[in-house]
């Protein structure tokens, strides 16, 4: 499906705030202003924007660890993520949270802390689509080595079996933590085990914007129409470190540098430009408005006050 | 009130009515359209593959799927056939369904069941024989079911599916062919409820699940010798009814606590704790606690029942609760 | 590899011990003097005792619940399985592992109570004779329902990865309990899923002895000169119902009848005698001399002790 | 001994002196080779890939490699990176790597170690942070070792490595870059063996792994009151050296227990029903149990702290326990 112009910018605009925000976010935890540490997606912004791209607030996304983009992408805004990672009374957790965003409201599922928990729970939410006759998809993204995982098999059978409305996305960014993904994934490609599962898959650019909005807008219309699960595979690379507390070192200069000339955010504004729809001024009008709207999302950060400790003993029981 | 009913029959109405009464629950595990100990059997007749599901044999997936769609609005519940594979999926358990609740800041629901049958039955094995239902005592947010009887087991079901916290509803393997007195009537039994299956003056023994039937029999045999125990059946133990247990402990001043689990690290641990903690002025003896071996357990029916508490060692424990033992 | 005439005589002769055992089994399960239930493979006897074929003691198998084949197959005598069924003190566990047949010397593995937790112990042991430079191999066998279960993909990774000498073996019988397999597993073949990790695959006729013996032969072979794993998927049959519990209904007549005329044995038997290698006379001597077999581990089964229940407070740690 | 070293040396040091002891010993887990939390750093680089493997992310096959491979005569040590994700593998260490050396009657041993970052440190969230050790109580044939300085963990991990048993080594994510006196030479701490870690007339204070440094800040603080507080780190759970703390309790008469895992279906408990079941008149007080809260653990410090048993939680419990609270 084509990414029309308004879209395009829309993404674009997102793709450059996660970049910004990320940016932001490790100085922040750094400082130590910000508890917990960071896990950043520097380079591959355009797989967790980009799926969201056609996705509705009523359809569940499973997002990552490192997952800025996607839940950028799905709506979040950076000053409901900062007062999370801040853990500050005026998160929507009120401070309990932090990096495991979330808002089912808009579609934002949760991010367990143990990786693949997510895929037996998106099993869940498209079976409770399907039963329920809802035209809701679940989306669950999740990198290649999180592929390793137990329920990862399971929940392609289940998907499969089920013919659920659910859309696999594998963000393959070539990094499991500290090395090299062949280090720990048998195969260089992920999706076709989803094709030995019965379930169509493709494996797609995923440094091209356009590229992952179609690939997902199609994938989506289809489970959105009944015609069962599908699985993307989305190329990328991991251009920063595992978090903030990894010195790096481990990934070769060059293969940065080529992945630097892929970028996917250079990548959609030179073709902007070159059709004409994005202009210097536009870019430089962008680039301060997001530094308004993440400055004055620090600033609430900042000034919200911490959770009050008597606070603890809410919401054990619902 | 003059049925008498087995629990796998208690059970499967509780299903019936709760699922008639509200659609969005809806029953998953493996095998249970045909009902494989029978509690789930024909309700696929009457509900439909889509409410009666069969999963393939994932234990973790499948209770991955019932968080997903608790989170989501319906209320399914899942069965996982032997209590001992729960430590399949404890991670969907411990970490994932009992804790979005609370970590969301009540922004998420997780209404879910784990229906389980379990328990030492005489030749299952290692494997297949465990009362694990102590191990969902640590985790937080959890509820857990031990029913005894099948009046209970229907009553308890019934409010754990209707119940917004996800909830383990254990099921003896020795109790599911036993029958018991049912009204035709709707009922619930609250979680958190429990019930003095006797009531007695001199000593207060709380028993789990099977051993219920094992406590009540060796108080009739005390009884004889002029004993009279209080049998206190907890029905759940999260959340533990502390205030039945206290006041008959008030009354008697001496408590026994026995369970099929295992007895380090049991319910029986948590229990006694309390007493030690809160009641310390209503102890006139040390507490006894009763359980399985820290072993597993063995196949062969002789030594599986040397390891389990027997009702021999129920009247033995009382007695040495009033220090009249033998 | 072929099936030399010694060969498959010893594996005729296995799988007309299986049949019977079960058979004598089932009845006393059904008489109450075993306490377990009894899970047979009437008609799939071929693969249980076809992959033990080509196998040495010092290899590993990890085998199944419905696993009569297998264990004759790998050299446990009918005499050691009746007494642990019995639950005596002259079974090698004395009593304590019942269906849960074990011989660690002959390379019998555990069978663990819960399907599939045999798929890590399997990769391990593998692992384990790769680090100490044994040209050992592990056989992991498995139901199609069982493949389903978490743990069945990691272990394809991490044999694929590690290039380990252990071979997976797909006992697809067709049936998951009470159920045709298609209605939990969400395609006709398992063996492509080891394909998408990159483990080459077999898939062969399940009733076939020889083909299953050499088949086996090959990927043992290849195993044990370090070529790393492989998959085989063998198609039968269960003919009889899940266990003694179970009064079956579900498959269909018919279904049942086309495989009675695949039966294992009697194809094993038809193609002896057609090469002239095998007489009636042959058979009914060896009926005779398997049924003196079980009859007399019946009988010492039946007048062993039970185990002194003070033995429980033994072997608690090692 | 003056040398200090961090507690992360201390392990990587045991580490080393048992690779180089024996050559069935191996490392395996999540980037072991880098070293994610540094406990293996740089032992690839003497004992190479093949005895320091990075497994993929899939914690229960792991662990399950690791039974298959402790069965057949190796002595692995498989990292589960933080302790919360044990849930994970819950079935093949609870009834898998727990339970085949008593049903196959002594055939076959399990010595293996899983070596397991854990706890709560402000700001890492809900399943980055708990403290599970007392979940490997209740099932059998599993030790369960919680070391608070370098020098036990280091002699723990030693004798770990060395057992015929599945041993589960706990590390406190804030002890980990914590300094101790560590000898050059060799030692073992046998498993099963407390340490006095301070010693007193009035309370015995038996703390788990980093409590114990809360327990002694505590301690100091109350002996300024005149009350003298002995302070016992059990080391190991399971096997629990029930012996040095009734020889305390006989001294104390009085009984506080604290672990930063949670209280209900703790540790605790398991502590305090031996005390009123065993030691029952040697108890002048109320037990008091401290442990985190029943809920999952919030990710804001602020929040976070107030869960989690604190040094003055302590003094209070240590000051009820003698019936002085304030
Ligand atoms: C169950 C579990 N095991 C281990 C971890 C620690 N961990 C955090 S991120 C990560 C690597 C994930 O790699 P991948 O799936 O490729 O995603 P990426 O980080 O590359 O986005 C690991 C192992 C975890 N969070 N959960
Ligand atoms: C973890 C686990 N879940 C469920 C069961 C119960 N169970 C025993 S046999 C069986 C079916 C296995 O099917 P398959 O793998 O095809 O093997 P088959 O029985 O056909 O030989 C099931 C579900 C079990 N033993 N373990
Ligand atoms: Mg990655
Ligand atoms: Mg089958």
């Amino acid at each position: 499906m084509q990414l029309e112009d308004d879209k395009r910018k829309e993404l674009y605009r997102k793709m450059v705030t996660v970049r910004l925000l990320e940016k932001r976010v490790e100085q922040l935890v750094t400082a130590a202003r910000i508890p917990c540490s960071g896990h950043f997606g520097l380079g591959q912004e355009a797989v967790g924007v980009g799926i969201c791209g056609p996705l509705r607030y009523s359809d569940y996304i499973f997002g990552t660890h490192r997952g800025f983009a996607e839940y950028i992408g799905k709506g979040l805004t950076p000053r409901e993520i900062l007062s999370e990672y801040y853990g500050k009374a005026t998160s929507l957790s009120r401070g309990r949270l932090g990096q495991h965003l979330l808002k089912p409201e808009i579609g934002i599922m949760p991010l367990p802390s143990s990786l693949g928990s997510e895929f037996g729970m998106a099993v869940g939410t498209a079976l409770s689509t399907k039963l329920r006759g809802s035209d809701q998809v679940t989306v669950n993204l999740f990198g290649e080595g999180t592929a390793g995982q137990a329920d990862f098999g399971p929940s392609l059978e289940m998907a499969s079996l089920w013919q659920l409305p659910l859309v696999f996305v594998c963000n393959n960014n070539q990094y499991v933590e500290l090395a090299h993904y062949r280090n720990v994934v048998a195969t260089e490609d992920i999706a076709p085990r989803a094709g030995a599962y019965g379930i169509p898959y493709e494996i797609v650019d995923g440094n091209d914007i356009a590229l992952v909005y179609g690939a997902t807008a199609e994938a989506v219309s289809r489970a959105r129409q009944g015609e069962g699960p599908m699985f993307l595979e989305f190329k990328t690379y991991r251009r920063c470190t595992h978090y903030t507390g990894d010195p790096g070192g481990y990934q070769p200069q060059e293969e940065i540098e080529i992945w630097v000339q892929k970028d996917p955010i250079d990548r959609c504004r030179a073709t902007m430009m070159a059709e004409g729809m994005w202009t210097e001024a536009d870019e430089q009008a962008m680039l301060a408005s997001i530094a308004d709207e993440i400055e004055a999302a620090v600033k609430f950060a900042e000034e919200s006050p911490y959770p009050d400790p008597a606070t603890i003993y809410e919401h054990i029981y619902a | 009130m003059n049925r008498r009913i087995t629990f796998i029959q208690a059970v499967r109405e509780a299903f019936q009515e709760e699922m008639r009464r509200d659609e969005r629950v809806f029953v998953m595990g493996q095998d249970v359209q045909a009902g494989i100990f029978a509690t789930t059997s024909k309700l696929v007749d009457e509900f439909g593959p889509a409410r009666v599901i069969n999963t393939p044999i994932c234990e973790s997936a499948s209770v991955g799927a019932a968080v997903g769609a608790a989170m989501t609005g319906l209320r399914p519940v899942v069965q996982i056939m032997f209590g001992d594979f729960n430590y399949l999926a404890m991670e969907m358990t411990a970490n994932q369904a009992g804790q979005w609740h609370y970590i969301s800041d009540g922004a998420l629901k997780v209404p879910m069941v784990i229906e389980t049958p379990s328990g030492a039955r005489g030749g299952a094995g290692y494997g297949h024989s465990q009362s694990l239902e102590a191990a969902f005592i640590l985790p937080p947010g959890l509820k857990v079911a031990v029913p005894a009887t099948p009046y209970d087991a229907k009553g308890l079901l019934k409010s754990a599916i209707r119940d917004d916290n996800p909830v383990l509803f254990f099921e003896h393997r020795r109790l599911l062919p036993q029958r018991g007195e049912v009204p035709e009537e709707e009922y619930l039994i609250p979680l958190g409820q429990a019930d003095i299956k006797r009531v007695g003056s001199d000593v207060t023994l709380v028993a789990v699940s099977v051993t219920v039937h094992k406590a009540l029999a060796a108080a009739e045999k005390l009884s004889q010798r002029g004993i009279e125990v209080e049998v206190i059946d907890p029905r759940t133990l999260v959340p533990l009814d502390k205030d039945t247990i206290f006041q008959s402990l008030q009354k008697t001043y001496h408590l026994v606590v026995v369970e099929e689990g295992r007895k380090r690290g049991g319910f029986g641990a948590e229990l006694a704790a309390i007493a030690v903690e809160e009641w310390f002025d209503y102890l006139d003896a040390p507490v006894q606690r009763l359980g399985t071996i820290s072993a597993a357990l063995p196949y062969s029916p002789v030594l599986e029942a040397a390891c389990i508490p027997s009702e021999e060692d129920i009247v033995q424990a009382v007695l040495r609760s009033l220090g009249q033992e033998e």
